[in-house]
């Protein structure tokens, strides 16, 4: 194996600790200078403002764009101008709300498949190595 | 030279050349040695596949105990699957270049040389067997990960792909007992000139069939194995994992049952459902692999809908999705590579010394969300188009558009998101290899390619007429493309403004309970509510519901070593035994002489 | 011959040695008496085959010199109702073939007998013990507390 | 035929004493061996006196393709009254079978002798073996029914020595070889009893007359009785559940050498005697026969298809594994035959064949294996595939042909299995060996798992990589294992024509062919 330790997703205390052995030396790595000059700009509240404004602005842009064509065109649109825009933001938010209740319904603990230690038997059907 | 290569390339499967390659990989120490053959196979298969004999033809008949099977028969259906194949295995070689773990390559190869194999078979027979042999070269993959976690989960793979395997075994041996054949040609007639939609899943056998391919396919329900175990193998694994299976399901579902309605509904619900569970999922490869479940049921339901538009639909976003996918799950292995966990609840921050993988995984993650001008919006809007017109099934393509804008929400957004963005973790990873790069950069080449000149793509189709003249008319008309920038636009929009009202779900670490909980849950518990149930009908305070806890130890108790059977295996039992079937001998000859 | 089948008594005689012998074999746990057990067995069989070679009134087969002196003699102690009959060349012999088969036969039980009393004594020097029950119990034992016997030295 | 005739060099003087040279020849061999003066020259012997009925039984076959049945009057006396070898398509099928395993098993032999057995017993061990290989060939050969006996006896006292001696390793040997005599001969009793009530019915010992003399007798208990008696005694040889007992053990603790031998062999040649019986001697048609392969052996076939299936899922010692594997491959075979149709007979053969070729190389793998590691826990396979590659792919090989993987020999048989099976309209037989497919996917994918997935022990494993006089033979049958899966059309050949020679013309009209 070529990934480090703690790499199984069943083991969540072995990838904290590793999680903080390699901060320690992690910390002294510089940032990559392509992500520099692409990305660092992008973490100002200016930016990410700007950047709400400006998807609105292309979103609605793209209605006002088809409504226009609409008119060019002359013949009667099939659906509700704007409808695609409506539709797929509705679909989303409710797609990520209903995150909240179906966390709350299905979320185990991480452990929750893991085999209960006392099955000698899983072991055994497994191979007979654990005897 | 030239002629020699001719003739191999025109009757020999090139999955034979990629099988050999797996075997000889699996052999070799050396990495430097085993990189060439990682590489040079599919570059041969891939010129196998270019300069193969001509469509229709059954380049490699063989006889099987008296069945006649072809191995070798190229269609236009069959090339874009192939082909698609073949680029994948290039780009998993290139991608698992810096491993060592020969075992792992090997097995990699077979899986991708059975897949290729079995698409370019020309009957259900050697289908169904190169499947079988791509069931065991999976399961080897998972299990070369060698962590507790993924041989159990390798373990249960195996089971639902047995099922499944049997399924379909039963299903051709039906089908060749009522109709005398398995031959592709002598099933079905040509529908448009290509061979789609020839098994009738009315029939028993095309019914078992359709049952096989779609645990396969990993229909809802059955679906669960996919995001079961795909997570745990390993980082070139996964990728590979990605490619094969569900693709080879819905080739044959497009070769076998193109055109059955109600694949238009299971489609639709397949595209929907994944969308919740990746909401809440905290394992990114995870949330992955619902969204390869959710782009299947996209293709599942082209299926459905069949004729030109719909084959076409679903053999292009084959190949689309092969690729944007294997790119996703390339840069979700360099980041496990890289730090040792896909949780987002760990990650975060990425960026900052990773940026060639984030942009990767963000242009994968634009393919993925069909953004125009990325390769998913290409064929995407082919499926899309021809369920819009289907008839009757309105309300599955409102579903598909919901899933659109779902998919945009966990491949689009959470992936490149929550790791490589977001709230930073601390984690300051090496970038990946180059050779991980390498193959992620080829591979967002191809998206950006095909995105922009589609017609590399539509050349490719089943239908070629029809997919140009659906490239002509209708894929960048001014109304397709506004409404798609429409959808996506108030999409990302909303999610912003969530995020902003802090009303985005936080990710946190966690199982997710899916239909896997049947069997891995409610079945233990329903064996241990039987048995206290007993337990107070007997009103004896036995220990019965710790009875059925232990079955299993029950099992091996009666079979094994100093079980019930062999401790009865003494000579005396023997004796007995003898002096007991001949009593019964005796018995069953008088009786048949009277 | 076929008649001799129903000339009762000798085979009922050979099924009770059959059934007391195959008894033996299956109640004791004693490798010694389960030899003995299967000797008698393979005896049973080989009787059967004799009995059946036994043709009424016959006698022994060995060739009878009806001129000389000494068959002569033989020929006296025969019934008098079959030389009367047949006359002394025409004596009536029982079947030959099966006391040859049979004395293979006894041939190959002599060497599985020696063969499983051989493997007995070395039972015996591996367990201390002959009996099949303390056998199983020394294996069960062996096996149980840790993985068995991987006593890797070349024969003694 | 078989593709070999081009071995059929031998002057016309040798091919017409074949019959009797295929059994003397190892037969005084195996005397020359005991008085050996060192191992190397009992080893040669062994290898040479192998080789040369391999040869014969060649030469037999050829001359069997090509004239029809062979009979041969042993000693110069003509049959009925002296004893006759009758050669037909079966018979040479089984002598090449055996013989061929016989070779393999004797290079085998030198290098896994050298750490099981102190090198001064090695020329009885070979002795021992040829005693054996002798017994198996006359066995097959013989058409006499009381010289089947002898052979029989023969072979079995040879292979009850040669399981003791895997005692100085394993003392569990001594009980094994013990119980395995006990029960062998109580078998081979049954079998002495059986033919002679087929005499006293008859009158003849001679297969063919006895054959030839049933339909004349009105209806006769005896022969009935003898049928019965002989069955049940052979199925005791042939370990047919649940007269299997004495096998696990015997295959778990006898040296390597005698049980790759025995695995690909000794049963089969039991099975081979069943199917004599019941097609030669007496008629497949004949209600009796009909009755006993519907209620009794098909359900013991089914019983111990299932049930051995179980306990090899969970047994964990490697070899038990593999010897109730075994088991249930023989119920494979006697549910092929049960079916009464020249369609089974030829698929059970072919399995038989097939599963002499797997077996072997399975066993073998694990006896190259056993030189350096004495314990037979599967545990202590964990990565050996690391350590030994070459030997563990050759048993991984093995092990995919016995789960009847595609592309391996197993598979085409089991392919071949269930054609016959619903042929005869025994869906339910195919389903029953579909479902222990299955359950052989439990203990494949342990064995798997173990030897291929799981990573060393501390300090490494113990298994090495066997020698090359080990892996020569071993990688000939993986070689053959998946060569027979991918053209079938020796052991086909030989399956086809041998059920052809005991049941009239075959043919199988495949499901799907035109």
């Amino acid at each position: 194996m070529t990934t480090g330790p703690g790499n199984d997703p069943r083991d969540p205390q072995g990838a904290a600790e590793d999680g903080e052995n390699w901060r320690e030396e992690e910390r002294a790595r510089p940032e990559h200078p392509l992500s520099v000059m692409l990305f660092s700009w992008m973490r100002t509240e200016t930016f990410l403002r700007l950047f709400i404004v400006g998807v609105g602005v292309v979103s609605l842009g793209a209605v006002v764009a088809e409504w226009v064509l609409s008119l060019q065109s002359g013949e009667p649109s099939k659906r509700l101008i704007g409808f695609y825009g409506i539709f797929g933001g509705l679909a989303f938010a409710l797609a990520v709300l209903a995150g909240w209740p179906l966390g709350a319904a299905l979320r185990r603990p991480e452990t929750h498949y893991d085999p209960p230690q006392h099955d000698k038997a899983d072991a055994a059907a497994k191979g007979g190595a654990d005897e | 030279m030239s002629e020699l290569f001719g003739m191999l390339a025109s009757g020999t499967n090139p999955g034979f050349v990629l099988l050999v390659a797996g075997v000889m990989a699996a052999l070799i120490r050396p990495t430097a040695l085993r990189g060439v053959v990682l590489i040079g196979a599919p570059v041969l298969a891939l010129l196998m596949v270019l300069y193969g004999p001509g469509w229709g033809v059954d380049a490699a008949r063989t006889d099987l105990l008296g069945l006649q099977l072809s191995l070798y028969r190229i269609d236009s259906l069959s090339f874009v699957f192939g082909l698609a194949f073949v680029v994948a295995t290039g780009l998993i070689g290139i991608y698992s270049l810096h491993r060592r773990e020969p075992l792992e390559d090997g097995a990699a190869l077979i899986y991708a040389g059975a897949g290729l194999a079995a698409v370019f078979s020309g009957d259900l027979l050697s289908f169904v067997l190169w499947m079988e042999l791509t069931t065991l070269a999976s399961t080897a993959i998972l299990l070369s990960r060698r962590t507790a976690a993924a041989n159990r989960a390798a373990l249960r793979y195996f089971a639902m792909h047995m099922i499944s395997g049997l399924l379909l075994i039963c299903g051709v041996a039906v089908i060749a007992m009522d109709r005398g054949t398995i031959e592709f040609v002598q099933l079905g007639p040509m529908r448009d000139g290509l061979l789609v939609g020839i098994l009738d899943p009315s029939e028993p056998g095309g019914a078992l069939f359709l049952a096989g391919l779609g645990i396969k396919a990993a229909f809802p329900i059955v679906h669960a194995w996919l995001k079961d175990a795909y997570p745990e193998a390993s980082e070139t694994g996964s990728v590979a994992l990605s490619v094969f299976t569900t693709k080879l399901a819905v080739y044959a579902l497009v070769r076998c049952f193109a055109g059955f309605e109600p694949l238009i509904w299971v489609g639709a619900i397949m595209t929907v459902f994944p969308v919740f569970f990746a909401v809440v999922e905290n394992d990114l490869r995870r949330v992955l692999a619902y969204s390869l479940n959710n782009q299947v049921g996209f293709m599942v339901a082209a299926v459905g809908v069949g004729g030109e538009l719909g084959v076409n639909g679903a053999a292009l976003h084959a190949f689309t999705h092969i690729i944007y996918k294997s790119l996703l799950f390339m840069s979700m292995g360099a980041v496990l590579l890289r730090t040792g966990t896909t949780k987002a609840s760990e990650l975060g921050g990425l960026h900052r010394t990773m940026p060639f993988t984030s942009i990767f995984c963000l242009i994968g993650a634009a393919s993925i969300s069909a953004f125009p001008l990325f390769s998913g919006f290409v064929s995407k809007s082919l499926i899309m188009t021809s369920v819009e017109y289907a008839p009757g099934v309105y309300i599955a393509w409102l579903g598909m558009m919901f899933a659109s804008a779902g998919v945009l929400e966990h491949s689009g957004i959470k992936i490149p998101y929550f790791s490589f963005f977001s709230h930073d973790s601390g984690k300051r990873p090496e970038e990946a290899p180059f050779n991980m790069l390498l193959a992620m950069g080829a591979a967002s080449a191809f998206c950006i390619g095909i995105g922009v000149a589609p017609v590399w793509l539509y050349e490719l189709a089943p239908y070629r007429e029809a997919a140009l003249e659906y490239l002509g008319v209708d894929l960048f008309s001014a109304k397709h493309v506004l409404h798609q920038v429409q959808l996506l636009g108030f999409a990302i929009f909303a999610f912003l403004l969530l995020k902003r009202m802090h009303l985005y779900p936080p990710e946190r670490p966690g199982v997710i309970l899916d239909a896997d909980w049947l069997c891995r849950d409610l079945g233990p518990a329903s064996w241990r509510g039987i048995g206290s149930f007993w337990e107070r009908a007997s009103a004896r305070r036995a220990r019965v519901s710790e009875a059925v806890d232990r079955w299993r130890d029950w099992l091996v108790s009666q079979c094994g070593p100093s079980g019930w059977i062999a401790r009865r295996a003494s000579v005396s039992a023997g004796a007995i035994w003898t002096v007991i079937i001949l009593g019964a001998t005796l018995a069953v000859i008088y009786g048949a002489v009277r | 011959m076929i008649d001799a089948l129903a000339t009762g008594y000798v085979y009922a005689i050979i099924v009770a040695m059959m059934m007391a012998s195959l008894f033996v074999l299956l109640t004791t746990g004693n490798l010694i008496r389960k030899m003995i057990g299967l000797s008698l067995f393979q005896t049973t069989a080989g009787l059967f085959y004799i009995a059946l070679s036994k043709v009424g009134g016959g006698t022994a087969p060995i060739i009878i010199d009806a001129e000389s002196a000494v068959g002569q003699a033989r020929a006296a102690r025969l019934d008098p109702a079959y030389v009367e009959h047949f006359g002394v060349d025409g004596v009536v012999y029982g079947n030959p073939l099966p006391h040859v088969l049979i004395l293979t036969a006894i041939v190959v039980g002599v060497a599985t007998l020696s063969v499983g009393l051989a493997i007995a004594v070395r039972v015996r020097e591996a367990y201390g013990d002959t009996e099949l029950d303390a056998v199983r119990r020394a294996d069960a034992a062996a096996s149980e507390p840790e993985p068995p016997g991987p006593r890797g030295r070349p024969n003694a | 035929m078989i593709g070999l005739e081009f071995l059929n060099i031998a002057p016309q003087r040798f091919a017409e004493q074949a019959p009797a040279l295929v059994v003397v020849g190892p037969l005084i061999a195996a005397c020359a061996a005991v008085l050996a003066p060192g191992r190397r020259w009992a080893w040669f012997l062994c290898v040479g006196a192998s080789a040369f009925a391999f040869w014969m039984a060649v030469v037999l076959a050829s001359e069997v393709a090509r004239q029809g049945v062979i009979s041969y009057a042993m000693g110069g006396f003509p049959a009925p009254l002296g004893i006759e070898f009758r050669v037909d398509a079966l018979s040479a099928m089984f002598a090449l079978l055996i013989s061929g395993m016989a070779v393999l098993t004797a290079v085998f032999s030198g290098e896994s002798l050298e750490t099981e057995i102190m090198s001064s017993k090695h020329p009885l061990m070979q002795g021992g073996f040829l005693t054996c290989l002798a017994g198996l060939l006359g066995l097959v050969l013989t058409g006499d029914a009381f010289n089947a006996f002898v052979f029989l006896e023969i072979s079995s006292i040879g292979v009850y020595a040669m399981i003791a001696m895997g005692g100085a390793r394993d003392r569990r040997a001594y009980p094994a070889a013990f119980n395995y005599l006990i029960m062998g001969t109580i078998g081979a009793t049954f079998y002495l009893i059986g033919v002679g009530f087929l005499y006293a019915a008859t009158g003849t010992l001679n297969m063919a007359d006895i054959a030839a003399r049933i339909p004349t007798l009105t209806s006769d208990r005896s022969i009935e009785v003898g049928l019965a008696f002989i069955l049940i005694g052979l199925a005791l040889k042939a370990a047919v559940f649940p007269l299997h007992q004495w096998l696990p053990a015997a295959y778990s603790h006898a040296p390597s050498m005698i049980v790759v031998f025995l695995s690909a062999t000794a049963t089969k040649a039991s099975v081979y005697l069943i199917i004599r019986y019941l097609s030669t001697v007496f008629a497949f048609d004949w209600q009796v026969e009909t009755a006993f392969m519907a209620f009794v052996l098909a359900p013991l076939s089914v019983a111990g298809i299932l049930i051995c299936s179980m306990q090899a899922a969970v047994d964990p010692e490697i070899r038990r594994i593999l010897a109730y594997s075994s088991v249930a491959q023989v119920g494979y075979m006697t549910l092929a035959i049960a079916t009464a149709t020249s369609a089974g007979v030829s698929a059970a053969l072919f399995h038989l064949f097939n599963h002499g070729v797997m077996k072997a190389a399975l066993f073998m793998a694990i006896g190259g294996a056993a030189i350096h590691l004495k314990s037979q826990r599967l545990s202590d396979f964990a990565g050996a595939a690391k350590s030994a590659p070459w030997t563990m792919t050759a048993f991984g090989i093995a092990a995919l042909s016995l789960l009847g993987a595609p592309l391996t020999a197993g598979f085409l048989s089991k392919l071949r299995l269930i054609q016959s099976l619903v042929a005869a309209d025994w869906g339910w037989a195919a389903a029953v060996i579909g479902l222990s497919s299955l359950i052989g996917v439990f203990y494949v994918g342990r064995i798997f798992e173990v030897v291929f997935f799981r990573s060393e022990p501390e300090g490494g494993s113990a298994v090495r990589e066997a020698p090359v006089s080990i892996l020569l033979p071993l990688w000939l049958l993986a070689i053959a294992n998946i060569w027979f899966g991918i053209d079938a059309t020796i052991p086909l050949g030989l399956a086809e024509s041998a059920a052809g020679a005991v049941m009239g013309a075959t043919t199988l009209s495949p499901a799907g062919a035109p």
